[in-house]
């Protein structure tokens, strides 16, 4: 069997964050994320709703009905990404410097300033781990981790995978855990790139390789049916083109 | 009864300076109107998008037309930041007004319905909050532990609307977009473009009469062939990537943005600048 | 996912007594499942009319399925008073909470958004208003001079709907019916009767596609020809004038209706009853 | 010219009252009230919906959109009616006696309790004009003629139109004034006949008399068209079917 393409171990890694998930959303941007919910759902059952596709299986909008569903509780898992992300799980959509005329100003919160809050499992996804993406703390708050008492807070951050590895969100303690390592990184390689502090464990596992069956998954059925929504990535990842969805 | 007008330059001369318009994301957004807007040199314009924009609102804030921008996220998607507006909130140029997608949502349809104001989970705790002065909180009545988001209505005096067909009674077709309808019913006055007028009343087709925008939401109308250009109208045409990739390039630069107004914008009308 | 089972009777057995269930008006009422409801013995439910009911209404309150009924009026239109609502009315034997059409519709949007409240004009000053302990006044946050009635959100344990066809993904078409779309969102679970369940995915349709309920709302659905009967299903059949004026008639005298119940609704499953 | 019916006589004086509306709204159960908002529109322009019309021109559900239309200041008239109408325009669609248990009930409010503090003209028909209808206070306050100051009331009475005659609702005074009296019948006969006080003129105008044009317009165009919402009246009243529509 050929060599385990990073996208690829992201993709089962991602998946089995998403288990018992009855319906992931993912944005237009979230190719990997995209693929992981199709796994998840091909394994565990499940309904995936991909933003922009337009394929009926997974088609959505990304307009107001995915919204109202996510505060109906109809959407159990989302993905975000952040220019800058704490420790604390805050997430920065809007730039750095001072509010309002920042140094360098991003395109803005979108819709994470509602569903990070309503959204049981909000997976962060941002594959440039540095200490200029991972702060101590975020410039600005395009969204809260955490909220105060009093606040309806279903939802929030529950796991962060990156380039180097994937830490979970412990929501009682407000912080990260380490919970594994990708095959090539060390712990110190990801302390030294994270400027917010994490717990890790004593033992730290490697992130797992995808077993065959679900290498076999990822690179037929859906690496085909992700060139609809996310062409560019089937393209360069699976050498596939649209017309194979 | 809706006025029909010979091209969006006659509709964008109805639109006054200092007017809040609304202008819904891609696709079909609308382009031409847009662009009309930018030739008759308008100014001061409150711009909400509806919720998130790209182009359009790129190309109007280099412009000089806005004085004001709300909005849920502006960029070029995949083709990256939107340049012009990076720069003018960096350098104050142009005031924003920052808000969360669903926020939108809630307030036009708060003021599709006629209420002054509505309440919305999220928010609380973010800085996007913060920055806005007319976002509040309140016990939920109901249960005063619950503290929750309260957002003003949103009533544009313009919503911006380019759709794929219209009759000649004045109803637009906005198939599965129905957020269009919110909007042009939140809204004083709708001004829209079309790729196509055509025969008959939509109203009586069953396919199109629950996807419709009625005529008594529509002030004024125009033909606009490729007017979402070089946005994509699903059905008539793509989105033109080579387009968008060099604008990208030319707004990152004053002088080639100047250039590129000229030469797209000011050099010709809309609608012959998209053939 | 959806679950298809056999037949209104089916249905019926997954709504326990005491439950919240929600029922658009006319056209397309799920007379057939109410008449599954009666069959099964339903008790104590709380019926919320959206926004208004006929027949179905009063066939459930004669059959003493209702504890509650949350609306904005019940009649049987141009042929006169609805007979089993109003004597129950006046009776006591069941409770009412009266309300205003705008008001219902309004207050299920707000469970679609997962709002807890919703502010609405009108209603202050009325006796509808004064005899709602759940209705609220505030001041408008960004006018306090301006007083506003509040309502609480509603959704429904269960909203019923008979729709004209759905696929086997368990999308269900609603037409221009958007307010049902609303209902099913509003709602926990939603219940479906259908006249037919087609092939193929109605998603797929450019003209069905915008006017679904999808399927991640429908609990469950089975089919049920002339499942709107004695109502109309446009398109399908018309309104059964003769069998509604001759309920009329019947629902005025107590034992007049338990014959009509027991001929009409116990004597055979609604299927066949229709036929 | 044939004998100028009732009906024809109050659709044209309704049609007088909704001069320069540019939207009437009207409900499935007012034929009268259809043909005047017909009429008015064919002599001044502007448009009518009827609630559960399937002709597209004047097609509406009677749903959401109309009430939102009633709010965003789009509907300029509607007409209501009750089971009881007082002096100071409150009208009871509810019953007779004490609520909850009421001696006898009727529907219920309907719109009203919306749509009558929202749109400017609200004519109020009723076509049983007695002390029973008409009494001092109604019972049951389904949807009051006046609010206090601080609510938001841009709409309410405007007008009544009974078999009898046209009463004009003052606001300012929050009272009615006896405008005309239908041929036939009296300013005696419509005092001794209603239980609430109203103004009385030194004057009072018998109702006018269609003229030829407009008489010859309501037994054409309209009676056609309002068989389609109105097959029963048009029966009745033009002896018109509905395929005539």
């Amino acid at each position: 069997m050929s060599d385990i393409r990073l996208e690829e171990r992201l993709i089962h890694a991602t998946a089995g964050l998403l288990e018992g998930c009855p319906h992931i959303a993912c944005g237009v941007l979230s190719p990997i994320p995209g693929a992981a919910a199709m796994l998840a759902a091909r394994r565990h059952g499940g309904r995936v709703s991909i933003i922009g596709c337009d394929l009926p299986e997974y088609r959505c909008d990304g307009g107001v009905e995915l919204f109202d569903q996510a505060a109906q509780g109809r959407v159990d898992a989302f993905f975000l990404s952040g220019g800058q992300i704490d420790g604390q799980g805050n997430i920065n959509l809007h730039g750095v410097g001072d509010y309002p005329e920042m140094d360098v100003r991003w395109s803005g919160a979108f819709g994470s300033a509602y569903l990070y809050f309503l959204v049981p499992r909000v997976i962060l996804f941002r594959l440039e781990h540095s200490r200029r993406v991972f702060p101590e703390k975020v410039d600005f708050v395009s969204s809260p981790g955490l909220s105060a008492p009093g606040i309806h807070r279903p939802g929030g951050p529950h796991a962060l995978i990156t380039n180097l590895c994937v830490m979970m969100f412990d929501k009682a303690k407000g912080r990260f855990r380490l919970a594994s390592v990708h095959p090539g990184h060390s712990v110190e390689e990801v302390r030294d790139n994270t400027g917010f502090a994490f717990d890790i464990p004593d033992h730290v596992p490697e992130t797992p390789t995808p077993p065959p069956d679900d290498l076999a998954l990822i690179r037929g059925d859906i690496a085909a049916k992700i060139a609809d929504p996310y062409p560019k990535f089937a393209r360069a990842v699976f050498g596939i083109g649209a017309e194979a969805a | 009864m809706t006025q029909f007008l010979s091209d969006p330059d006659a509709l964008a001369a109805l639109i006054p300076d200092g007017a809040m318009i609304a202008i819904a994301k891609e696709p079909l957004s609308p382009v031409a109107l847009t662009r009309a807007l930018i030739r008759r040199g308008a100014r001061d314009l409150h711009l909400v998008t509806v919720p998130t924009a790209t182009y359009v609102a790129d190309l109007m804030i280099g412009a000089g037309c806005l004085g004001l921008v709300e909005t849920s996220g502006i960029s070029l998607g995949e083709f990256g930041p939107a340049p012009r507006f990076t720069k003018a909130v960096r350098t104050g140029a142009v005031r924003i007004k920052d808000s969360t997608c669903p926020a939108v949502y809630a307030a036009l349809q708060a003021g599709e319905k006629g209420q002054p104001f509505v309440p919305i989970r999220g928010l609380i705790g973010s800085d996007v909050f913060e920055s806005r002065d007319d976002y509040l909180t309140m016990p939920n009545p109901y249960d005063p532990s619950d503290e929750i988001a309260i957002l003003p209505a949103i009533r544009p005096d313009f919503a911006l609307i380019h759709a794929d067909r219209a009759d000649r009674f004045g109803n637009v077709h906005v198939g599965a977009r129905h957020e269009l309808k919110t909007l042009a019913h939140a809204a004083r006055q709708t001004i829209v473009t079309v790729e196509e007028i055509v025969d008959g009343d939509l109203r009586e087709d069953p396919a199109a009469a629950p996807n419709l925008i009625g005529s008594i939401y529509v002030a004024a109308m125009a033909e606009a062939p490729r007017g979402a250009w070089p946005l994509a109208a699903p059905g008539r045409y793509p989105f033109d990537e080579d387009h968008v990739i060099a604008y990208a390039k030319r707004a990152r630069d004053d002088d080639a943005f100047a250039d590129y107004l000229r030469e797209q914008v000011f050099g010709a009308p809309a609608r012959s600048a998209a053939e």
